[in-house]
This record gives C-alpha cells, sequence and structure tokens, in this order.
C-alpha cells in the first residue's frame, strides 16, 4: 500500500508544479512552448490508451487530431458556434470516426495494422484537403480564435495556460480511473494475451472498437484546443511525420503508463528549445537523444523509473516474505 | 495506347525505385527483425555521396557509383555496430524509435555538410529523351529498370543459388538452426545489412538525376518503400519488389486515368482495398502460428 | 449419467493432418477426467475446439445441452468453459490481482463510463470483485502476491495463477491444460487437493498432464488419445493396464523383449 | 511537470545571457536552417547580413550596431511559432520573419499582439495585407495576388497563348497560383484549358503532363519548389510537351538555374519581382553579395536586404519604439530599393514590381518588365 | 569421445539441469530417456552451444564445448539434430543440405556430393523431393531431412532430439533402424534424446534415464529395459 500513497505524493507534487510553472514561465515563448506541451501531452495520453495499454499500434492517429482541429474550427469560425460546442463535437465526430477506422482494424494484425491505419490517416487527410469548400483545402484554415467559454476569454498565455493544464488533468484522471476498471484491465489483458484475455471472457473486439474510440475522442479535443491555440491549421501539419513524432513521445516517456506519454511529449516538444545552445547541431543531438533512449531504456523513461523502483522493492519485499 | 505505354513506363521506373526501397528495408527486416526508419537517410546519403565524387570531385560518374556504394555500405556498418546490433530481438516499435532519431540528425547533418541548396547529379546518357515508336524514352529510366532487373534479378540468383546466399536465407528463416548448421549468424546479419546499405547508395545515386538532391528527398520514397514492402508481406523479398512495382504503377495510372488531384487518396485506398482482401500482404509468409 | 459436456465426433485437420479425428467423450457434473496421450497426439488441439479457439471441422460440443460449435471464445467463457494454457497466457503488464478479475470480467456489467465516474453500482461490483479474486488466490495460495507483477511469481505460481484466473468466472467446466508443468511435487500434491475440492462443489474438470502419477492418483476417468483418436477410456487402473495405451507410450512391448 | 519549471529555468538563463550585449540593437530573424525550407530561405540570411553590415558600417543606428539574431523554424509549423516567440523575448526592434506563408499565418496572433515590426517575403494573397491588414507586418515581396496574374497576363497578350494550361502543387502555395490565375483569366474572359496538380514529394510527372499535352495548350504555367520546376522542365522536355512555360519564381532562382541539365530549361519563363539586368542598382548590389558568398544572389535577398535598409531609415528618424517605426514605415511610397519598390502608404503589400525573364543560355534575362 | 560432468544449465531464475554426468564413447549410440520436461533437450542444447552451461565440464573430442560458439562446435565434428527438425521452411531439400556443408564435408573423399549421395542413398525419399520446399514435407520427410543435414557435415558424433516426435509408428520403426544403418556404415557415435523408450531401448547401447533434470538410472540398454522403474518414469505407479 506504500508504493499507491507515494503514488498520490507524486501526482500532487506534479500538479502543483504544473499550477505553479506560469511563475516560471515569463514570457509568451515559454508559454507557447508549455502551451504545446500540454496539448501533445492531452494527445499522447489519448494514443496511449491504444498504443500503450491496448496494444495497437496505429499510424493514423494523427487523422483524428485533424478531424477535432478541423471540426471545431469550421463550427466557430464558418458557423459562429461556441467554443465549448466545437470541443464536445471535435470529440464526437472524431471519437465516431475512430470508431469507424476500428472496424477494419478489427481483422488485421501487427504490422499490417500498422500500414492498414497509416493509408486511412492518409486519406482521411488528403479527404480534409479536398474539402475545399469546408475546410480551405491546402489553403489552411486561418482566422481560428483563442478560446473563449461563457464570456471568459482564453487569448492571455498565461489563462490559456490554465484551460490546456484543466483538459490534461481532466483526461489524465479519466485514464487513471479507466485504469482501475474492468475496461483497463481488458485493453492490457488484450495486449498483453489477445488469445488469453478472449478465452478468459473479454470480448477482444468490443474492446478494441472501444480503445479506438476513446483515443479518438482524446485525440478529438487536443485538435480542437489545437486549432485554438494555434489559431491556424492546415493539412501539411497533420503529416506522417507528426504521427512519428507523436509516437516517439510515448515510446520516449514509456508506452502503458500514465505518466510516460505526459513525460514524452513535455521532452520531445521542450528537448529541441533546450538544444538551441548548440545552434546549427541541436538536431542532431536531438535525433541521437531518441536513439540513446530507445537503444538504453526499452520501456522508455517511465518504465525505466518503475524497474528501478520496482528492484528496490522487491529486494524489500523478498527480505520480508522470508520472515 | 500511347499514354498508356507512356505511363506504364513512367510509373515502372517509380515502381523500380519503390521495389529497391522496399527491398532494402525488407532485408534488414528478413535477417533480424529489425526495421530501418533511417533507411531514407542512407537513400539520401547515397544521393548526397554521387553529388560529392561526380560533381564535386569529378570523378567519372561509373567511379563514383562505385564509391556512393561503398560509402553507404560504410555506414550499413555504422549502424551494424551502433543500431542494429543491439536492437535485435527488441520490440519492433523499439526499432521504429531508435531509427527515427538517428534518422533526425542524419537528415541534419546532411545540411552541415552540404549547404542548404538543392543540387543535382548528370546521369550517364544526358537528359534528352529518344523516341521509340510513339512513345518518348528517357535513357536512364531506361536504366533504372534494367538495373532493377538486373539487380534483382542478380540478387535473386545469388540468394538461391550460391552456398553463401542459401546461408543467408537459412539464417532469415531460423536463426537457431543456422546456427546449428554452423553459419555464423554474426557475419550473415552484417552482410544482409551491408547489401541494404549498397541497395540504398545505388538507389540513392540512380534517383538523384530524376528527384534533384535535397535534405528532406529520401522521406517519400521511403513512406512508399515501407507500404510496398507490407503490401507485398511483412518480411517477404519477393513481396518487397512486387510490392513497389504495385504502388508504383497505381499512382502512375491513378493520375493518368482518374485523377492527378486524388492520385495520393488512390493509391492508399488501393492499399487499404488490398489488406483487407489479403490480411497478410501479397506473399505472407509461411510459418505456423503455434499455440 | 447426466452429462455436463458432451463432445460428439469431433474432428480437426490442419493442412492435412488428422489432429481430431472423431472423438467422443462425456463429462459429469463434478467429475475429474484425465485427457493423456503421447505428445501431438491431439490432448492440446481438443482443449482448442472446447474453447472455442479452434472451430472443429465437424461433431458437436454440448455444454448443459447448448451447442459451442462456432461460438466465440469469450462466449463459451461466459457460458461457463474456462481454462488454462500449457503455455502460460499470463498479462505481465497487469497484477496478480488484476489478472483474477480479468477472468472475471464476463461476470461484470458495468459500463466505460459507469466505471470511470464510479454510477450504478459499479464500484459495489468492483468491490465485490476484489473480494472475489481474493478469496480465489487465498485458495490457490498466492494470496500473499495479491498486488505483485506476475514476474515476481515461479513458473508453478503462474499455473497456479491461471487456475485462479479461470476459477473467476464461476465456470461449470474447468480445462487445465498441464498444470503440473513447472511445479515440484509438494505445489502438484497441493494442486490435487484443490482440484478434488473444486469437483465437490460440482464444478467439472478436464485435466491434461504428462506426470502420470499427478494423473493416476487424481481423476476419476480418463479419456487417452494417440493421432487423435481416442484410444481408450476407464479408470485409470483399466488405463495402466490398457495394451494400446502402453503401446502408445512405450512403444510395444515386444520388440524391446526381442533383443 | 516538473520537468517543466526546470525547462522554463533554463529557458530564463538562456534569456538572460542575451541580455548583455547591451548597447547593441537586436534585429530578430526567423527562417529555416534546417529541414525542407532551409535551401529556400539561406538566400535571405545572406541578404538580411549584408545589410546588417552596410548599416554598422556606417556607423550603425543612431550610434548603435545592429545585432542579428536568427532563429531556426526546423521548417515546421509550430517551430516557426516558437521560434518567433524566442525572438521577441529576446526585445527585438524588428523581426525578419520567413517566407513560408503558413507559418506566417500561425505567428499572426503574436505579430499582431506584440506590435513589433515584422517583414515577411510571405507571398501569399492570404495574409491580407491591403487597406485592413495588420499594421506592423510589412511584406518585402510582391504579393501572389499580383505574381500570378501577371505571368497569366503575360501568357495571354505577350506570347498570345489562347489556351493556358496549370500545373500546381497541391498545397497553400500552389492553390493560391490557382486562384489568382482563374481570376485573372476571368477578367480576360477566359478559362484555364486544364489544370492538373501533384505532391510536393512526387517526382514523375508523366501522368499530368500527358494530359496537358493532349489538352492542346499554347502556354503552362507551373507552380511549385525549386525540384518540382526541375523535374517539371526535364519531363515537359523528354514528352516534347510544345507549350511555351512560365515557371513561378523558385524556378528561376540562381539556386535552382544550376540545376537544369544541358540547357533543358532554355526557352523557358519564369516570374520574379525584379531582375538584377534590368536595374543597375540591383545588379551592382548583386555583384557584392556574389563576391561575398560566393553564390548569385536572388531578388529575395534583395529583397530582405531593403527590408533591413528601410527598417534602419525608420529608426534613425523615429526611433526605437515600435509604434513609432510602425508610423515611420507606414509612411513610405514608391521607395526604390535594389530588389523591389515599396510602398506601405496604406497597405503592408509593399513590393510591387514584377518581372517575366526568360532562360537563355542558363542564365535569366528580362523578357517584359510588367510594372 | 563426450565426456559430461557435472553440467548445471539453467533459465533465468530456474536451474534446469543439475549436476549431469554422461559418456559417450566413439561409434556408441547412447539414449536419454524421460518424460516431458526433464530436461533432455536443455541437455542437448547445451552441449551444442545454443545456450551457455553455469557449471560443470563437457569436452568433446578434447575441446571443452562449455563456453564454445553453436556454429564452432559443428566444425569440430559435433552435429546437433534439434527438437522439431527445424528444416528451413523456404529451402528446398537440396538446399537444406547445401547450407549444412561445413569444412569436414569437403575434406571428405569425394566432397559434397559424395555425402548427398550417401544421404540420399539412406533416405531414398529425399532424393525423390529434391526440389520441394522444406515446408511442404511431411513430418517424416522433415525428420529424414534434418538427419541428413546432419550427415552431411560429416560428423564425428550426432545429437538427436526426440526423432520419433510426431511421427506415424511405422516411420519412426524405420527411422530408428537407419539410425543402426547410420552407425554401421559412418561409425558416428550418437546421442538419442527419446520420449518413445521403447525404439530408443532397441537401437542404444547404454541408456540414461533423466527425472526432473538430473539422471536417476544408467546402464546398459537390456538392463534397463528391464528395470521396472523405466515404466514408473513414465506411466507413474
Amino acid at each position: 500500500m506504500r508504493g499507491a500513497g507515494n503514488r498520490y505524493v507524486f501526482w500532487a507534487v506534479a500538479l502543483a508544479a504544473a499550477l505553479a510553472a506560469p511563475l516560471a514561465l515569463t514570457n509568451n515563448y515559454q508559454l507557447g512552448v508549455a502551451h504545446q506541451a500540454l496539448i501533445f501531452a492531452l494527445l499522447a495520453t489519448g494514443y496511449n490508451l491504444l498504443l500503450g495499454f491496448t496494444g495497437l499500434v496505429s499510424f493514423g492517429h494523427i487523422a483524428l487530431f485533424a478531424i477535432g482541429a478541423y471540426a471545431s474550427a469550421i463550427l466557430v469560425v464558418t458557423f459562429g458556434a461556441p467554443f465549448l460546442v466545437g470541443v464536445g463535437a471535435a470529440a464526437i465526430i472524431a471519437g465516431l470516426v475512430g470508431v469507424v477506422i476500428a472496424m477494419p482494424a478489427l481483422r488485421i494484425k501487427g504490422h499490417y495494422l500498422t500500414l492498414l491505419t497509416l493509408a486511412l490517416g492518409e486519406v482521411i487527410r488528403l479527404l480534409i484537403r479536398s474539402m475545399e469548400s469546408l475546410t480551405h483545402g491546402s489553403q489552411g484554415f486561418s482566422g481560428i480564435p483563442r478560446p473563449e467559454i461563457f464570456g471568459m476569454s482564453f487569448r492571455a498565455g498565461v489563462p490559456l495556460y490554465y484551460l490546456l493544464l484543466f483538459a490534461l488533468v481532466l483526461g489524465v484522471a479519466f485514464v487513471w480511473r479507466i485504469e482501475a476498471t474492468r475496461y483497463g484491465r481488458a485493453f492490457k489483458a488484450v495486449r498483453d494475451s489477445e488469445i488469453g484475455a478472449e478465452v478468459c471472457g473479454v470480448r477482444t473486439d468490443h474492446v478494441k472498437v472501444l480503445a479506438f474510440g476513446v483515443s479518438a475522442v482524446f485525440a478529438g479535443v487536443a485538435g480542437s484546443l489545437y486549432a485554438h491555440t494555434m489559431r491556424f491549421i492546415s493539412p501539411e501539419f497533420f503529416s506522417l511525420g507528426l504521427t512519428i513524432t507523436l509516437l516517439a513521445m510515448v515510446l520516449i516517456g514509456g508506452r502503458g503508463t500514465v505518466i510516460g506519454p505526459i513525460v514524452g511529449a513535455i521532452l520531445l516538444i521542450s528537448l529541441p528549445e533546450w538544444l538551441r545552445f548548440v545552434k546549427d547541431y541541436y538536431l542532431i543531438l536531438f535525433g541521437l537523444a531518441i536513439w540513446l533512449c530507445a537503444i538504453a531504456l526499452p520501456d522508455g523513461l517511465a518504465g525505466a523509473a518503475a524497474r528501478l523502483l520496482q528492484a528496490r522493492n522487491s529486494v524489500r519485499g523478498r527480505a520480508s516474505l522470508r520472515t | 495506347m500511347e499514354t498508356f505505354l507512356q505511363v506504364l513506363l513512367s510509373g515502372a521506373t517509380m515502381g523500380c525505385i519503390y521495389a529497391f526501397v522496399a527491398l532494402g528495408f525488407t532485408l534488414t527486416i528478413a535477417a533480424a527483425g529489425v526495421v530501418n526508419f533511417a533507411y531514407s537517410e542512407w537513400v539520401t546519403f547515397g544521393s548526397y555521396f554521387g553529388v560529392t565524387f561526380a560533381v564535386i570531385l569529378g570523378w567519372p560518374l561509373w567511379l563514383a557509383l562505385g564509391a556512393s556504394i561503398a560509402g553507404c555500405i560504410a555506414i550499413g556498418w555504422l549502424f551494424q555496430l551502433f543500431v542494429f546490433t543491439p536492437l535485435e530481438g527488441r520490440h519492433f516499435l523499439t526499432s521504429v524509435s531508435a531509427t527515427i532519431g538517428i534518422a533526425l540528425a542524419m537528415q541534419a547533418l546532411v545540411t552541415l555538410l552540404w549547404g542548404p541548396y538543392p543540387l543535382t547529379l548528370p546521369t550517364f546518357f544526358g537528359s534528352s529523351a529518344v523516341q521509340i515508336g510513339t512513345i518518348s524514352v528517357f535513357p536512364h529510366n531506361l536504366l533504372i529498370i534494367a538495373l532493377a532487373v538486373l539487380i534483382i534479378g542478380g540478387l535473386q540468383l545469388a540468394l538461391t543459388r550460391t552456398s553463401i546466399g542459401l546461408r543467408l536465407q537459412a539464417t532469415a528463416q531460423d536463426p537457431m538452426a543456422a546456427r546449428l548448421m554452423g553459419i555464423p549468424v554474426r557475419r550473415m546479419r552484417t552482410l544482409a545489412y551491408c547489401l541494404s546499405a549498397g541497395i540504398a547508395g545505388l538507389s540513392g545515386f540512380l534517383v538523384a538525376p530524376l528527384f534533384v538532391v535535397t535534405n528532406t528527398m529520401g522521406f517519400g520514397l521511403m513512406l512508399k518503400g515501407f507500404a510496398a514492402t507490407i503490401v507485398g508481406g511483412w518480411g517477404s523479398l519477393k513481396g518487397a519488389v512486387y510490392g513497389g512495382l504495385l504502388v508504383g504503377l497505381i499512382e502512375a495510372l491513378g493520375a493518368a486515368y482518374i485523377s492527378s488531384e486524388y492520385k495520393e487518396l488512390i493509391a492508399f485506398a488501393m492499399i487499404i482495398v488490398v489488406l483487407l482482401v489479403r490480411p497478410r500482404g501479397l506473399f505472407p509468409e509461411r510459418i505456423a502460428e503455434k499455440l | 449419467m447426466v452429462e455436463l459436456l458432451s463432445v460428439r465426433d469431433v474432428g480437426k485437420t490442419f493442412g492435412g493432418l488428422k489432429a481430431l479425428d472423431g472423438v467422443s467423450f462425456g463429462l459429469a457434473k463434478g467429475e475429474v477426467l484425465g485427457l493423456v496421450g503421447p505428445n501431438g497426439s491431439g490432448k492440446s488441439t481438443m482443449i482448442n475446439v472446447l474453447s472455442g479457439v479452434y472451430r472443429p471441422d465437424g461433431g458437436d460440443v454440448r455444454l448443459d445441452g447448448r451447442s459451442l460449435v462456432g461460438a466465440k471464445p469469450s462466449a463459451i467463457a461466459a457460458a461457463g468453459l474456462s481454462r488454462t494454457f500449457q503455455n502460460l497466457q499470463i498479462f505481465g503488464g497487469l497484477s496478480v490481482r488484476e489478472n483474477v478479475l480479468v477472468g472475471r470480467d464476463c461476470r461484470l456489467r458495468s459500463g466505460m463510463l459507469g466505471g470511470v465516474f464510479g454510477l450504478g453500482g459499479s464500484l459495489r461490483e468492483e468491490r465485490e470483485a476484489k473480494s472475489l479474486a481474493a478469496d480465489l488466490l487465498e485458495k490457490v495460495g498466492l494470496a500473499r502476491f495479491v498486488d505483485a507483477p506476475p514476474s515476481m511469481l515461479s513458473y508453478g505460481q503462474r499455473r497456479l495463477l491461471e487456475v485462479a484466473r479461470a476459477l473467476a468466472a464461476d465456470p461449470k467446466v474447468l480445462m487445465l491444460d498441464e498444470p503440473c508443468a513447472g511445479q515440484s511435487q509438494a505445489e502438484a500434491d497441493a494442486l490435487a487437493v484443490l482440484i478434488r475440492a473444486l469437483a465437490k462443489t460440482g464444478i467439472a474438470v478436464i485435466v491434461i498432464e504428462h506426470n502420470m502419477r499427478f494423473v493416476m492418483n487424481l481423476v476419476d476417468r480418463i479419456v487417452a488419445l494417440n493421432f487423435g483418436r481416442k484410444i481408450a477410456e476407464g479408470t485409470p487402473e483399466a488405463i495402466r493396464g490398457d495394451e494400446a495405451v502402453i503401446e502408445a507410450y512405450l512403444g510395444r512391448r515386444g520388440h524391446a523383449e526381442r533383443r | 511537470m516538473k520537468l517543466l519549471t526546470v525547462l522554463s529555468a533554463a529557458a530564463l538563463a538562456l534569456g538572460a545571457v542575451s541580455a548583455q550585449a547591451q548597447s547593441d540593437i537586436t534585429l530578430g530573424m526567423v527562417v529555416g536552417t534546417t529541414g525542407a525550407f532551409a535551401g529556400g530561405e539561406a538566400p535571405l540570411v545572406n541578404g538580411v547580413k549584408l545589410a546588417v553590415e552596410d548599416v554598422n558600417a556606417k556607423g550603425g543606428v543612431g550610434g548603435r550596431k545592429l545585432k542579428l539574431v536568427i532563429e531556426d523554424t526546423g521548417s515546421e509549423q509550430t517551430g516557426a511559432v516558437n521560434a518567433y516567440n524566442r525572438i521577441l523575448a529576446q526585445k527585438p526592434v524588428a523581426i525578419m520573419d520567413t517566407t513560408v506563408s503558413g507559418f506566417v499565418l500561425s505567428q499572426l496572433g503574436a505579430i499582431e499582439d506584440e506590435g513589433v515590426p515584422t517583414f515577411t517575403g510571405a507571398a501569399t494573397a492570404q495574409i491580407a495585407l491591403d487597406k485592413k491588414g495588420v499594421a506592423n507586418l510589412f511584406r518585402v515581396r510582391t504579393s501572389d495576388s499580383l505574381v500570378p496574374g501577371a505571368a497569366t497576363r503575360f501568357a495571354a497578350r505577350n506570347l498570345q497563348a489562347k489556351r493556358i494550361g496549370v500545373l500546381r502543387v497541391n498545397n497553400e502555395y500552389g492553390a493560391g497560383w490557382r486562384s489568382a490565375i482563374e481570376g485573372a483569366l476571368a477578367e480576360m474572359g477566359m478559362k484555364p484549358a486544364i489544370v492538373e496538380s501533384y505532391e510536393g514529394a512526387d517526382r514523375d510527372l508523366t501522368p499530368q503532363l500527358l494530359r496537358i499535352k493532349e489538352a492542346n495548350v499554347d502556354a503552362l504555367i507551373v507552380a511549385g519548389d525549386p525540384p518540382n520546376h526541375v523535374v517539371a522542365v526535364q519531363q515537359i522536355r523528354q514528352l516534347g510537351l510544345n507549350a511555351k512555360v512560365i515557371m513561378s519564381n523558385s524556378g528561376v532562382l540562381p539556386t535552382t538555374l544550376r540545376l537544369y541539365q544541358g540547357g533543358a530549361a532554355d526557352g523557358f519563363y519564369g516570374t520574379v519581382d525584379s531582375l538584377p539586368a534590368a536595374n543597375p542598382a540591383h545588379k551592382a548590389w548583386a555583384d557584392r553579395y556574389k563576391a561575398a558568398f560566393n553564390v548569385d544572389a536572388d531578388y529575395s535577398a534583395a529583397e530582405y536586404y531593403d527590408g533591413v535598409m528601410m527598417l534602419a531609415d525608420a529608426i534613425a528618424k523615429a526611433g526605437e519604439k515600435p509604434a513609432d517605426i510602425v508610423k515611420a514605415l507606414r509612411a513610405l511610397k514608391d521607395r526604390a530599393g535594389v530588389g523591389n519598390t515599396y510602398t506601405y502608404a496604406d497597405k503592408g503589400d509593399g513590393g510591387q514590381t514584377v518581372a517575366i525573364g526568360e532562360i537563355k543560355g542558363g542564365r535569366l534575362e528580362l523578357a517584359a518588365q510588367v510594372k | 569421445m563426450l565426456s559430461v560432468d557435472k553440467l548445471c544449465v539453467g533459465y533465468g531464475e530456474a536451474d534446469v539441469l543439475h549436476d549431469v554426468t554422461l559418456r559417450v564413447g566413439e561409434g556408441e549410440i547412447v539414449a536419454v530417456l524421460g518424460a516431458n520436461g526433464a530436461g533432455k533437450t536443455t541437455l542437448l542444447a547445451a552441449l551444442s552451444g545454443l545456450i551457455p552451461a553455469r557449471a560443470g565440464e563437457a569436452m568433446f573430442d578434447g575441446r571443452s564445448l562449455v563456453g564454445a560458439a553453436a556454429e564452432r562446435i559443428v566444425g569440430w565434428g559435433l552435429s546437433h539434430v534439434p527438437q522439431g527438425r527445424r528444416i528451413f521452411p523456404g529451402l528446398s531439400v537440396m538446399e537444406n543440405l547445401v547450407v549444412a556443408r561445413t569444412a569436414a564435408t569437403d575434406r571428405a573423399e569425394g566432397g559434397f556430393a559424395a555425402a548427398v549421395a550417401e544421404a540420399e542413398e539412406l533416405f531414398p525419399r529425399l532424393n525423390e523431393r529434391r526440389d520441394q520446399l522444406g515446408w511442404s514435407l511431411s513430418g517424416g520427410e522433415q525428420q529424414m531431412l534434418a538427419v541428413a543435414r546432419a550427415l552431411v557435415a560429416r560428423p564425428k558424433m550426432i545429437l538427436l532430439d526426440e526423432p520419433s516426435l510426431g511421427l506415424a509408428p511405422m516411420i519412426v520403426e524405420t527411422m530408428f533402424s537407419t539410425i543402426l544403418e547410420i552407425r554401421r556404415r559412418e561409425k558416428v557415435g550418437m546421442l538419442v534424446v527419446e520420449q518413445n523408450a521403447e525404439q530408443a531401448l532397441r537401437v542404444a547401447d547404454r541408456v540414461y534415464v533423466m527425472e526432473l533434470g538430473r539422471i536417476v538410472l544408467e546402464g546398459p540398454a537390456d538392463e534397463v529395459a528391464r528395470d521396472p522403474a523405466i515404466e514408473r518414469a513414465y506411466l507413474g505407479a
């Protein structure tokens, strides 16, 4: 039980640090990086439900992020809907598309699933690009306002930071809760042994569709927040390169853990910024850091930390079992 | 008919290029289960090596070709030491993220080494087309197709007719049994990596005149190569070649007969259809699943 | 005998190889049945057919009169047929307790949002499931490992974990695929006691096991397979003396004596 | 989350370092020095460097020297926003911004909010810099609302083309060209004979060119990035497409002209804002540029040079307050620079000149001065 | 020729073999019997270098097998026919043999061609199937090919893991007859690991019986065959 206690302390400290962070984030540059980190942390947290919890390697997740961004932008700008309606619609539409993607994905496994989702994602992105009357096509969608809720504007950096943090906290709390329910267990059971889960009575098809759907809702919300934070979106941004970045966030942070994707997103967003002091060499260092992480920490940063803790506990545990 | 043949020729050229990339990509998968997402940068380096030797240093083209291949093999050798060997037997995603990291670093290195401006490489036969019947043929395209037939055919022969090729196949199919036959698995894998790198060097040199040499030229190629690899059947060399040709032809025919605007969409939609009909690719590996 | 589970003429072919060839047997409530045979005789295939992992080519499997042929494994588990695996299928990323709770999944009713927000009795359901899991782990002797990851367990203990997980679904029939592999004699003895106790509560048990000493001392009845066919059926004593069985295991006696 | 605080502390420390050179005026620049746009934006850096040298050689502005700080976009959208904000944190007097329209559109909020005078070479008509535009954003190039139109009129009038085709890259840039061409044709009561598109990464345009060939065009306008033009030219030659070809700006950049093999592009046209050959001042400047950087100058480098020079004048006149600089710049009318002629009096669209060049012997020569 | 002393082997935390000691002489056929999970396969894998030994010694032809790489051990004349045959599925019968060729094959009279000819004489079926791919062979044919592969390497001794596994009784009988034939012709020694006690007892000179990773019984084959302990080890009593 001590472990669980530590967990609460850890999250409380993390939340306090996040709440206090704007004190240290003194300019729009730092706030801007923090905004992106929060949005991608939310996106990666949802992606982790699919990749880390359920073990389904989808390369089409960014398309759902794009759907969220466009749905919200179109509703708010073109149809004058309030921001909250935009976010809600983004969540619902992305979630539904996620479920639709899941259908063909049920039949297909492993690397073939990876390519199938990649192709589905690209098809979605290209459809967004070709629906010019709605999405302005490849010109991109500009003039998206910053969020406004019941007359309260999140135009300035600090309030927006707290709005994004609030969304992330909600998302993390959701994942944290789901981990303790039958669905959290079923997700991981499907990942660890699909046949084992099925034979235990878990309806694995149902579980996979659910995982796709829920992670798509996260992507939709994150997409909407992205659109209203950056105020400009274009089909080119939601490309395969971003999918790979997202994947790296979850892997480097540690898939299958709650904290992993958050750490990964913050690291991948901010590390290139830290490394700017080496000027032209920063991307080389950044790339080498990713390589080193992957080779040295196959379970990601969170996985490595967990193993360290576990090794310490098991030494203690064994000692107590012996008595 | 004229249009059809012309499109077929250009589709086949692109298909051969994709087949090269898919083949190089598949070699490391087959040999050790390692997915190399830095393959795009291998090809890019192959192109830049070509420019360096042929244009900057002014070597004869064939010599520059050899040197580019050698340069890429050297890169493959370094990868073997620092990337592939630590990744053997790891989860597929681990090799994805490790090689993506290296790819990023290599891409940044290209700009530092060769500067930001696009470069180009002359072809062996100049840049004018030859008229054959009603269609015009660019000799370099014919060279690519001929080399593809030669190299892929030669590789096929080497893999099936020589004892070292058979040993390579044996290593890919069952490394444990291969060791029991006295096959040095480590060296066989290194050979596969170097072959893969050599193909990257060749592809880089061949695509440079068609592609214009830039720091980002490899990524789109690899994406298509990756698709071809899976459409063909994971880890199947034969599948990689046919997958590459298929992707190249679908793209060209789709653009010519349906719409250039929706060309990519058609190509990806076709990939989805292929996977739904054949969930394990065109040439699935015959390995029984055991419970 | 009132048959709880009835297997009739079940056949299964893999690429021309007849893994099962018209096998029939029945099972009554509270009965312990041993399924034996040399390697490759079709025992595991039979369990895979019964649990819905493989679809039989022919024949019928009925539980309480209801046919299970063509049903998904999850539906079969919900119908009351649970199993363990020869090659363990433990969920390595879940704790020992959570592994057992996954076995309970087909009996849980709460939905995703209900679970997340603790609505509609989902908290009570979860609490009850947890206490059931604790009881089962106590029963198989893994109580002190509830919160541990399965990697802390020995191979033999992991087999027990699979037994607990299978029991969590309240099965009518429990199928154990080589439950003794990797276990010490003491552990095997404890397992035998547990299986007998389960049978007393009315659960029917099918045991596949190579450890013949274990099987002979445990079961009420044995079905022996060889090359996918049933070659003998009867009490342990009868099987031990059965020529066909001895031949299947040791080859023909006559040859050995000849030398 | 702790990480975030550490990060911000680190960033803070970095910010402090840049504060040391108190006496210099910081001029910011946001371009891609890595990634896909590094090649296209390298000349801008050269142009700005040359300008900063020139200003400082004359003793700087009001006795203080200009110090150039460059931030990399990484050729990515979020990178561009971060780079712009990074520069802002270093309190620049003005910012020379990227030419990538999508990036500028993403920065627009920060540009407007902070009010720092910002020059951009992003030509897209989408960044509305007409009368209502963003007060402190100044375009140093000729807008894409003008250039494609000029190319179209050149095709229709000078080249007497009746059937005009369009081959454009399928992105924001190509889309802008397409609609501008269609607009210009409509003014003349015409319609494009055919519009074909391709992906930026495509290296085989055979299907598109065959369709264009079948459409029997007299002139073809091609819009895309340098590699796209090189591929298009090569394949137009190979397929024997007999049409006059007018390329968008990047097709006739000096760094692109080097890539056409064996005079393949001779006889092709391209749009530029200005040509050294047609303007003695530009010519003299281009020679200096070539001496300094060992590469031929392109007009956008000259325009970024002009931007810095106009800025220096404005500071000298009005002081260093952003609002005052903006006001001073807004007073400019028909100011002749080396790369363009600028009027910011009632709009942010400064550049107005468009020229059409023809490639002869691998070099660009003036075919028509449009304005 | 092969002498194993107090060999201990394990995976991860579990020890599988405890103090295993055995000898195989030149040209001798020795069987190791035992039920599933007794550790027989692990023993062979340790001898051929696939898994490292934790303690003890194993000498073959004057060289220590402990710590030697599997791919080198073959060259010393010790071939391992693994459990489940491990035929290369994508190679033809002939190609499977080509891959098994070693320096010893070439040193022997007639080289590779003679080695293949001899193997095909023992297993005429392989000659008929020469160009057929590995995965398409029946279980019996695969077993023949696995043994033929070992023979092509011109070994001094063969480690044979469960040659009867999953084969029909008739084929098993032929297989074991061939084993005797191989010894007669090539004078190679063999260490045979088997579940099928009867067949193994028929061909073996000496027998070791393993239970739970230890040798519990050893002796000449006819003595062990009469020992009631053997039946107990299989059927439980």
